[in-house]
């Protein structure tokens, strides 16, 4: 195994590590610094580079034979990923202008690069976890409320079970065909014997879990509500990111059958119901949007039941799209004193009277997931049904698309507070930092990039 | 430009002058422009007469331009002018010049003069289309036009509720009638293929006649007819719509407008001679109308209302001649009755005015010898419409009577009996305005009295004019000069020996009716008092019309209402539609609230429902092997 | 300078005036209005230059530009204008100028936003109109939503959210059904044929089993109807005009509902012809159940706008019936229609919002013999009643004669292999005329005659802005009623396409298609 | 007979084993106190290790005893001595309301997971077993094959590290504020 | 049934009362250790497989969870810690403030 292959193909990972140990050195030489953030942002952005190059170049190796592999898609999705961050770093400013976040979000990071190029079970299980185990931490980080603790620990929990279950359905899996390879997987998928098959469902109840699938779900407004705004941004882009893309990893181009077809289209289709309605009646922005993301995941893994190669690349544009205009509405939330206060959508009244650019980034974010043209949330969903469709499973596409519907008075009912009603009394917003304007910018170029080209993504997955 | 085309856009001219700039250039421009334009008219009009005739009587067509022209259906403003379109225009344009003169004395003191020509003019303008128009498409705009222009002459004073309102209901009752005649036009396109009527009347004239019933096509045009020209059932606009400006009801509600009726049916006539069903609906509407109109005429006090219920009537006779196939007795009679209703109109105009705008003829009296041309020019028309020889009324009413009883398409004795007897009422009730009108002692107040004052020359010459002309104009005989064009019908076998009956009839009828209200008012008017004690509930109903104004709004107006209120929007709109849609809200909302509750907050049941979960999937997984 | 390039500059000044008005300094409302009103005139005038260029010869697209957007799924970008659209289009950008300048005056806060918005959805609208592919046609479609839900949310009456909400939600639901429709008919055409197009004319040509045509047709069917409105899915309608400001409702009433009647004709009914055969007799008695329901909820109307907003359900029945009568003149009629009740729907709403502006009432109770006080208004007011009621030698006469003639053409000798419309249902839609006339009149004579009531009176009568407004208007109203030919001669081949396409038999298998707009469409 | 049962032996012990596993593992959710449940855990934990040591897997076993029972337990250990005394409801209720619902959702899971064992549990040549296990052969095999699993497994730990601090570090302001 | 299949049912049973243990016991510290068995239900599992089919990866996760189970204690303990010290009790009934 050749030494320059592996620092070619781990160069995103090798950047961030880079990063991290660059951030703790500077942690350990000086108490406060104002270069934390800047650090972070440069072996983010670098890395993120990295991976868009090692895409361009259609770099493709195995450094590790069946463990680690990189193809451009994989890279690409990397690219992506890291380039959502980017943002997420940049208007955590307000909340976590020193400390712990950013070597924890690197190496969060880092489990999400590993994900997207695992080519066994060993290496997925260190990437979720490694994903995972610095988010328990961000979600208490900087501890606005009491409560944030509180939810780490569910989170923990839960996730720590989801952990429990994927390790049983690898094991089982691995018992049925004798191998860890994600490959065998898609074996275990095609194979009718009930070992195999408790073992996807496992793998998969780990998934949903991840994912916040109704009725895995528990965790997630909890954990998205208590956490910071950045937390909670990272949390519903990039860990569901890297959720999905061990899902699609896992599923590769396997032809998914009955009876899974029948589980990945109903639990999904509850969750997009679920989540769509219980959003109405949230009094916070992060709440609901924890909610969305409930739905969101509910559409993602509707492109399960699509077929082949369309599966991965349904996923990552989807995500793409979701995850831009989701870091947008964050980054353009007015910051606040009070962590509480900062996004009760009651305080959003008026928005549009006393930050009019915040509100209308908001608006156009809030309209995007629901998925109204010309914004690029609509064109993932098509991309999405339309694969459901060309699988033949047309009645679940069409409900999914009903349940969809649902979902968009509660977005709806954003915009009417921002724009529609007489500002509220005091809310105690105070004009965004510029860096998280500038944060917004880049989300916002992201979207209308994937609105205007939807062909360049598309052809890169 | 053709002719033709001048003659109708003169008219115009004069409405959209009058119209934008009449209020700024004054009196003297808005008269010279209202009456100049239809008097040019009515040269224009005569000279394509003369031309006419020189052509020997054959038709002058002339396209003004495409209107639009959709695959091969071609719909094309053509004008037409033949012997009928010249009889009609004629009359239009005459009779209409004088009255626009007679306007300028009458409307003198009228604020919005200007307004007021501009509208008689775009009525012109319309009326002339009607009646010149080639195609059944140009007919209904004229049609639908002269519609409009009464509309708005009607509410010309809409200040006062009563008059808008009046101008309302005879647009709508209008509207209905065209419904009709729109559905008559469809039908006819869709089976001929084409709106041309000179073509219309050959389809049906030759072979093959075109696949459609004629009757049906006959009934929807004459349901049309019996909107503008004040049939039963839809007469009901007519009284109502004497609110308008008196020169108004003479023009648009005598002599022109609700004449189209009968020119339509006129000219119409190959269809009709081919629907014997529905030419015999037309004569029995016809019948009834003029006695029914006679017989409320009869309990009218308002001078403008008996007038107004004679011209129902005296319709109801036209349509009569052209339900027994007469069609040229019928124009001839639109003809008489022209000059006679238009001179009563005047006249009653002239009487109105001397009384200061009182119409009561209770309240007048011996008004004989205060203004005497009016009351002259008034009698002559009186007696030409009672049909006393040999003033124009006899003539025609003749006709029809004869034609009523000998025409060999549905002549009979019934019928000539019962316009024999509204003959009769007609002279009586007739004399009876006259008489109270003119002659007893005044019954006004003394104020009143005093100003009582003989009309401008502007208004006594037209209506000395008009007077001469319902004296003579009888001697020129209408249906002879149509008859190359529309044949007379034939005479039942062996009727001929009855003819002179039939006029000495008429005569007598005339003089019964004249006695009779000499006998009764005459004298003081105890004989009559006498005669309405015999009769209080006859005469309550009549005086109230049979209540049909009632029994229309009961029947179709409040229903309508109570449908669209009731069903349509409380149970349609608000309860069903809206009323499922809130409730799916609500129950999206309640739902909202149940599963947000299913969050507690307690990691255990977080847990709990992941073990479902799995439990779940697994099971379903081998379930479904 | 090309077609092409005129076209795609008429469809993006209004994105360019959005963007330069958000760089205007805020608070100099005087140049956003002076600003938005030359781009609007000046956007009016280049379309102007489209429509005399306009060939009625030619068959198919022209100015079309067409680029590959997202090849793989047959995705294109392709604008271009035909007998369909090129009407409309001209509507569109002749009210944008009248409706700007109407809200100078009724629009005081949040100007910016406002004219923006305007921009927003006269480009959205434009869009819907000369899109040519399915997909940018959805996008368009979709997008029109969103500025029309913020200008009734924002400057809206009492009840806005409401009605805002509700607006939205009805139409998004149609969307959504229609949107799974077109993943479906597109993807059941490259199931076909192999090829993956949104194409317009590619998509004319898929050949679907009757059942599947059935159930897309309903979908469309559904998002259309619910935009035109048909009865039962009207009642968005009155609310959103009620509640609408003055120009919410004139580009309501004016454009938007044809969207639904334009994507009956160019979708709807094309794309699944044996379907539409079965569900003509449907779809015309639904049309007439418009026109009278309309019609008679219209006379009990205490509101003066929601008269109005009925007047246009029961106009738009008209529409419909003309479109399903399949006959050329009915289709004909349609177009006409439709474009007439854009000027009159559009030019009562400004006059009503102007009343509004002097009484601030629109209780009809309120009013009375306004003809005395403001004689120029009520001259105006009761010409558009008139063209309202379909008085000949104005526009709207035109369509309502054409589509009635249609109607009856339809029944009596309807085309070969159509069912045609019954009888009944097209000497039904007669009595609309007389109803027309009932609640019109009935309205004109309470608002205008009898004796004076001006709430918040004496007020002046019209200045010359809204004269000149006005003026504009009723030209236009009386020429399409006395000329109507020039505007037709360039509809009429899209008439018989569209004829073509819903009446014939489709040729047996479809030909190869290209998955583009095929070379001989686009000039 | 003594060599049969010698041959025997190491079956019997692993059925021994894991019975006592599986008891201490029952016992966990029994008893009251947080030290005694830690200590069947523990207990469960060397039983484990000696099921290992039988199958073989002698490495394991150690890391079983090691990493388990020395490192996590006596963490937890600490952890329970630290806080059990400031529990002032001091398990007043040791169940949750779900009790009855946890129980039979055991008995579901562990049916629906056993299910797959009983039909089609694959039977591999015993001869292999146990054979490539000793330590020398899978510690090769570990650094030759896995040893990016080792590097992330410390890139793991370097995250864990900080993570703890950062939790730590929010104790101490929580302590100050 | 043979060694192999009792030994999977023991695991599978021990995932499950680990899970269970989660969902009945109320003290957090007892939760925790019984993540903890689920994860020794799963290490059961793997050896056992990887006895049986004598292949070296099962192992080699099962070392990897060691490590990942050790990591996740050590962050969760102080967790527990930020949360005593606010409420004073281990009961997680008591942790309920995020709901809706």
């Amino acid at each position: 195994m050749n030494f320059t292959a592996v620092s070619i193909a781990m160069a995103p990972e090798h950047l961030l590590l880079a990063g991290i140990v660059a951030l703790l050195v500077l942690e350990i030489v000086s108490e406060k610094s104002h270069a934390a953030l800047p650090l972070a942002v440069v072996f983010t952005g670098a890395a993120a580079c990295a991976a868009a190059w090692l895409g361009f170049s259609g770099w493709t190796g195995a450094p590790f034979p069946g463990q680690f592999v990189l193809t451009p898609p994989t890279a690409f999705a990397k690219a992506i990923v890291l380039a959502m961050a980017v943002p997420v770093i940049l208007f955590s400013k307000d909340d976590f202008g020193e400390g712990d976040f950013y070597p924890l979000v690197l190496s969060s990071l880092y489990g999400v690069c590993l994900i997207a190029s695992a080519e066994s079970f060993l290496t997925l299980f260190l990437g979720i976890e490694l994903m995972s185990i610095p988010v328990y931490v961000l979600v208490l980080m900087g501890f606005r409320r009491p409560e944030s603790a509180e939810a780490a620990l569910k989170y923990l929990v839960l996730s720590g079970t989801a952990s429990a279950a994927f390790l049983m359905g690898a094991s089982l899996m691995y018992g049925s065909t004798g191998s860890l390879s994600l490959a065998s997987f898609g074996a275990a998928l095609s194979s009718t014997d009930l070992l195999a098959r408790t073992a996807v469902v496992m793998v998969v109840s780990a998934f949903f879990l991840k994912a916040a699938i109704v009725p895995f779900h528990g965790w997630a407004p909890d954990a998205y509500e208590a956490a910071s705004i950045p937390s909670t941004a990272y949390m519903a882009v990039i860990v569901k990111a890297g959720a999905l893309i061990a899902a699609a990893r896992v599923f590769g181009t396997a032809h998914v059958a009955e009876p899974l077809a029948g589980l990945l289209a109903l639990l999904p289709l509850v969750s997009i119901v679920w989540g769509n309605l219980t959003a109405m009646r949230q009094p916070g922005l992060r709440r609901m949007i924890a909610y969305s993301s409930i739905a969101h995941a509910g559409y993602l893994f509707f492109a399960f039941l699509g077929d082949g190669p369309g599966r991965f690349q349904a996923v990552m544009f989807y995500l793409a799209a979701y995850g831009f205009m989701n870091v947008l509405a964050f980054a353009a939330l007015p910051s606040n004193p009070s962590d509480v206060e900062r996004d009760r959508l009651e305080n959003l009244k008026g928005l549009f009277h006393t930050h009019p650019f915040a509100a209308l980034l908001i608006g156009m974010a809030m309209l995007s997931l629901a998925g109204i043209p010309p914004l690029p949330g609509f064109i993932g969903k098509f991309l999405i049904f339309k694969n459901v469709m060309a699988a033949g499973y047309t009645t679940w596409a069409v409900l999914g698309l009903v349940g969809s519907y649902l979902g968009i008075y509660f977005y709806l009912r954003v915009i009417q507070y921002m724009f529609m009603s007489p500002a509220a009394a005091a809310t105690g917003h105070a004009p965004s930092r510029g860096i998280a304007m500038g944060a917004s910018l880049l989300c916002l170029a992201g979207s209308i990039l994937i609105a205007i080209v939807p062909a360049f993504f598309l052809a890169r997955f | 430009m053709g002719l033709l085309t001048l003659i109708v856009l003169l008219p115009l001219a004069g409405f959209l002058l009058n119209g934008l700039l009449g209020n700024r250039l004054g009196k003297g421009f808005v008269t010279a422009v209202g009456c100049g334009m239809p008097a040019i008219a009515f040269a224009v009009t005569i000279k394509c007469f003369l031309d006419l005739k020189g052509g020997g009587w054959a038709p002058l067509s002339e396209v003004a331009y495409v209107w639009t022209m959709v695959g091969q259906d071609t719909f094309e403003v053509a004008f037409w002018f033949d012997r009928l379109t010249a009889v009609m225009a004629l009359i239009v344009t005459g009779v209409g010049t004088l009255i626009h003169i007679y306007s300028t004395g009458y409307m003198h003191e009228d604020k919005s003069y200007a307004r007021y020509f501009a509208y008689l003019n775009l009525f012109l303008f319309f009326m002339l289309l009607l009646v010149l128009g080639k195609s059944l498409l140009v007919l209904f705009v004229g049609w639908e036009g002269v519609g409009l222009a009464s509309y708005l002459l009607i509410g010309f004073w809409f200040g006062d509720m009563e008059k808008a309102a009046a101008g309302k209901k005879a647009f709508i009752v209008n509207r209905i009638g065209d419904a009709g005649f729109l559905l008559g036009m469809f039908v006819l396109y869709s089976a001929v293929g084409t709106l041309d009527m000179p073509k219309i009347n050959a389809a049906f004239m030759g072979t093959p006649v075109p696949a459609v019933s004629a009757s049906l096509v006959g009934i929807l045009l004459f349901i049309g007819a019996c909107g503008k020209s004040a049939q039963i059932p839809l007469y009901v606009w007519l009284p109502d719509a004497m609110a308008g400006p008196t020169p108004v009801s003479a023009l648009i509600h005598a002599a022109t407008m609700v004449t189209a009726g009968v020119y339509l049916v006129a000219r119409m006539s190959g269809i009709y001679l081919h629907a014997p069903e529905a030419s015999s609906v037309i004569a029995a509407v016809g019948a009834l109308t003029a006695l029914m109109a006679a017989t409320i005429a009869l309990a009218q006090d308002d001078i403008k209302k008996v007038l107004a219920y004679s011209t129902v009537s005296q319709l109801g006779f036209m349509f009569v001649a052209a339900g027994v196939g007469a069609y040229g007795v019928a124009v001839f009679h639109v003809y008489t009755h022209a000059f006679f209703k238009a001179c009563l109109f005047l006249g009653a105009g002239s009487v109105i005015h001397a009384m200061s705008g009182e119409q009561d003829i209770k309240k007048m009296g011996g008004l004989a010898r205060k203004i005497p041309i009016t009351f002259v020019t008034f009698a002559i028309a009186t007696a030409a419409i009672a049909g006393v020889p040999p003033l124009a009324g006899f003539f025609s009413k003749d006709e029809i009577l004869w034609f009523a009883l000998a025409s060999d398409r549905g002549g009979s004795v019934l019928l000539v009996l019962v316009m024999a007897f509204t003959a009769l009422l007609t002279a009586f009730y007739m004399f009876r305005l006259l008489w109270l009108t003119f002659f007893g002692k005044p019954r006004m107040l003394k104020e009143v009295e005093h100003h009582v004052h003989e009309s401008p020359l502007s208004m006594t010459g037209v209506l000395m004019v008009l007077a001469v002309l319902s004296a003579v104009g009888g001697f020129l005989s209408i249906p002879h000069f149509l008859e190359p064009m529309v044949a007379l019908p034939g005479v039942r076998p062996g009727m001929d020996a009855y003819h002179y009956w039939v006029v000495g009839g008429s005569v007598a009828i005339a003089a019964v009716g004249l006695g009779a209200a000499a006998y009764f008012f005459g004298g003081d008017a105890s004989r009559a008092a006498a005669v309405k004690a015999g009769f209080t509930g006859v005469y309550r109903v009549l005086s109230n019309k049979y209540y049909v104004d009632e029994l229309y709004d009961r029947v179709i107006n409040r229903p309508l209402l109570w449908i669209s209120d009731a069903i349509f929007l409380r149970v349609g709109d608000r309860f069903l539609i809206d009323g499922t849609l809130n409730g799916l809200a609500s129950v999206a909302q309640r739902a909202a609230g149940r599963l947000s509750r299913v969050q507690t907050g307690s990691l255990h049941k977080y847990a709990f429902l992941v073990l479902v979960g799995m439990v779940a999937s697994l099971v379903w997984m081998w379930r479904h092997g | 300078m090309a077609d092409a390039t005129i076209l795609s500059l008429v469809l993006y000044l209004p994105v360019a005036g959005m963007l330069a008005i958000a760089a205007l300094p805020a608070g100099r409302d005087g140049v956003v209005r002076a600003f938005t009103l030359a781009v609007m005139v000046l956007q009016f005038l280049l379309s102007l230059i489209l429509y005399a260029h306009f060939d009625p010869a030619v068959p198919g697209l022209q100015a079309a530009t067409r680029v590959p957007w997202i090849p793989d799924w047959g995705v294109n970008y392709v604008i271009g204008l035909d007998g369909y659209n090129v009407l409309l289009v001209i509507l569109t950008t002749f009210l944008g100028p009248l409706v700007t300048a109407g809200a100078f005056s009724a629009i005081a806060k949040q100007v910016k936003l406002f004219y923006a918005m305007v921009f927003l959805i006269q480009f959205a609208m434009l869009g819907t109109f000369v899109a040519q592919d399915l997909f940018l046609f959805y996008l368009f479609w979709e997008t029109m939503l969103i500025p029309m839900f913020l200008i009734i949310g924002i400057w809206g009456g009492e009840r806005r959210i409401y009605a805002t909400v509700k607006f939205f939600l009805y139409t998004a639901f149609g969307s959504i059904l229609m949107l799974a429709a077109v993943i479906y008919l597109v993807w059941s055409l490259w199931q076909t044929t192999g090829v993956a197009s949104f194409a317009f004319a590619d998509l004319y040509k898929a050949r679907l089993p009757l059942e599947a045509q059935q159930w897309l047709l309903a979908a469309f069917a559904l998002s259309f109807a619910i935009k035109v409105p048909m009865v039962p899915f009207h009642t968005w309608l009155p609310d959103a005009h009620v509640e609408a400001p003055t120009a919410g409702s004139v580009i309501l009433a004016g454009v938007l509902l044809k969207m639904g009647t334009y994507g009956f004709m160019k979708l709807g009914f094309p794309l699944f012809p044996e379907a539409t055969r079965l569900a003509t007799p449907l779809i015309a008695m639904l049309s007439v159940l418009s026109i009278v329901y309309g019609a008679c909820l219209a006379l009990v109307q205490t509101d003066i706008k929601k008269i109005i907003a009925y007047s246009s359900i029961s106009h738009l029945g008209y529409v419909m019936l003309g479109l399903v009568s399949l006959d050329l003149l009915g289709i004909q009629g349609a177009i006409m229609q439709m474009v007439s009740h854009g000027l009159v729907a559009g030019g009562l709403f400004l006059m009503v919002g102007m009343i509004y502006e002097r009484c601030h009432t629109r209780e009809l109770a309120a009013y009375g013999g306004l003809a005395k006080v403001l004689p120029v208004y009520s001259v105006f007011f009761l010409i558009l009643t008139l063209a309202s009621v379909g008085l000949p030698t104005t526009s709207g006469f035109t369509g309502e004669f054409l589509v009635l003639i249609g109607a009856f053409n339809a029944a009596w000798k309807p085309l070969a292999g159509t069912p045609g419309i019954p009888v009944w249902v097209a000497a039904v839609a007669v009595s609309g005329v007389v109803l027309g006339a009932l609640y019109m009149l009935w309205f004109a004579q309470r608002f205008l005659f009898g004796a004076e009531r001006v709430p918040h009176g004496p007020v002046a009568d019209l200045n010359a802005r809204e004269v000149s407004i006005l003026a504009i208007l009723v030209a236009a109203v009386f020429w399409l009623g006395l000329f109507p030919d020039g505007a037709m001669k360039r509809t009429e081949l899209a008439a018989r396409e569209y004829q073509e396409l819903v009446a014939a038999k489709r040729a047996p298998a479809a030909t190869r298609l290209t998955g583009e707009v095929p070379a001989e469409a686009v000039r | 007979m003594i060599r049969e049962f010698l041959a025997h032996l190491d079956t019997l012990l692993i059925w021994a084993f894991a019975g006592c596993a599986f008891v201490s593992a029952s016992l966990m959710l029994v008893l009251r106190r947080p030290m005694r449940v830690a200590i069947a855990l523990v207990s469960c934990m060397v039983f484990l290790g000696g099921v290992y040591g039988l199958l073989g897997l002698h490495f394991i076993a150690a890391f079983q005893v090691l990493i388990y029972v020395g490192a996590v337990m006596v963490f937890m250990v600490y952890a329970i001595m630290l806080l059990d005394p400031r529990d002032e409801s001091s398990g007043a209720h040791k169940y949750s309301k779900l009790f009855w619902a946890g129980i039979i959702g055991f008995a579901l899971l562990a049916e629906a997971l056993a299910v797959g064992y009983w039909n089609d549990l694959p039977h591999a040549p015993r001869g292999a077993a146990g054979e490539p296990f000793d330590i020398l052969r899978f510690s090769e095999a570990f650094l030759s094959e896995y040893w990016l699993h080792f590097e992330l497994t410390s890139v793991l730990l370097v995250a864990a590290v900080v993570a703890a601090l950062a939790v730590i570090r929010e104790n101490r302001r929580h302590d100050r504020g | 049934m043979d060694k192999v299949q009792m030994l999977q049912v023991l695991a599978a049973s021990l995932f499950a009362l680990g899970l269970t243990g989660v969902i009945i016991r109320r003290n957090v510290l007892v939760m925790l250790m019984c993540m903890e068995l689920m994860l020794n239900g799963v290490n059961l599992s793997l050896a056992t497989f990887a006895h049986n089919m004598g292949s070296a990866v099962g192992a080699v996760l099962v070392f990897l969870i060691f490590v990942v189970a050790a990591a996740e204690i050590a962050i969760a303990i102080p967790i527990v810690l930020l949360l005593v010290r606010r409420k004073r009790t281990l009961d997680i009934e008591t942790y309920t403030d995020l709901k809706g």
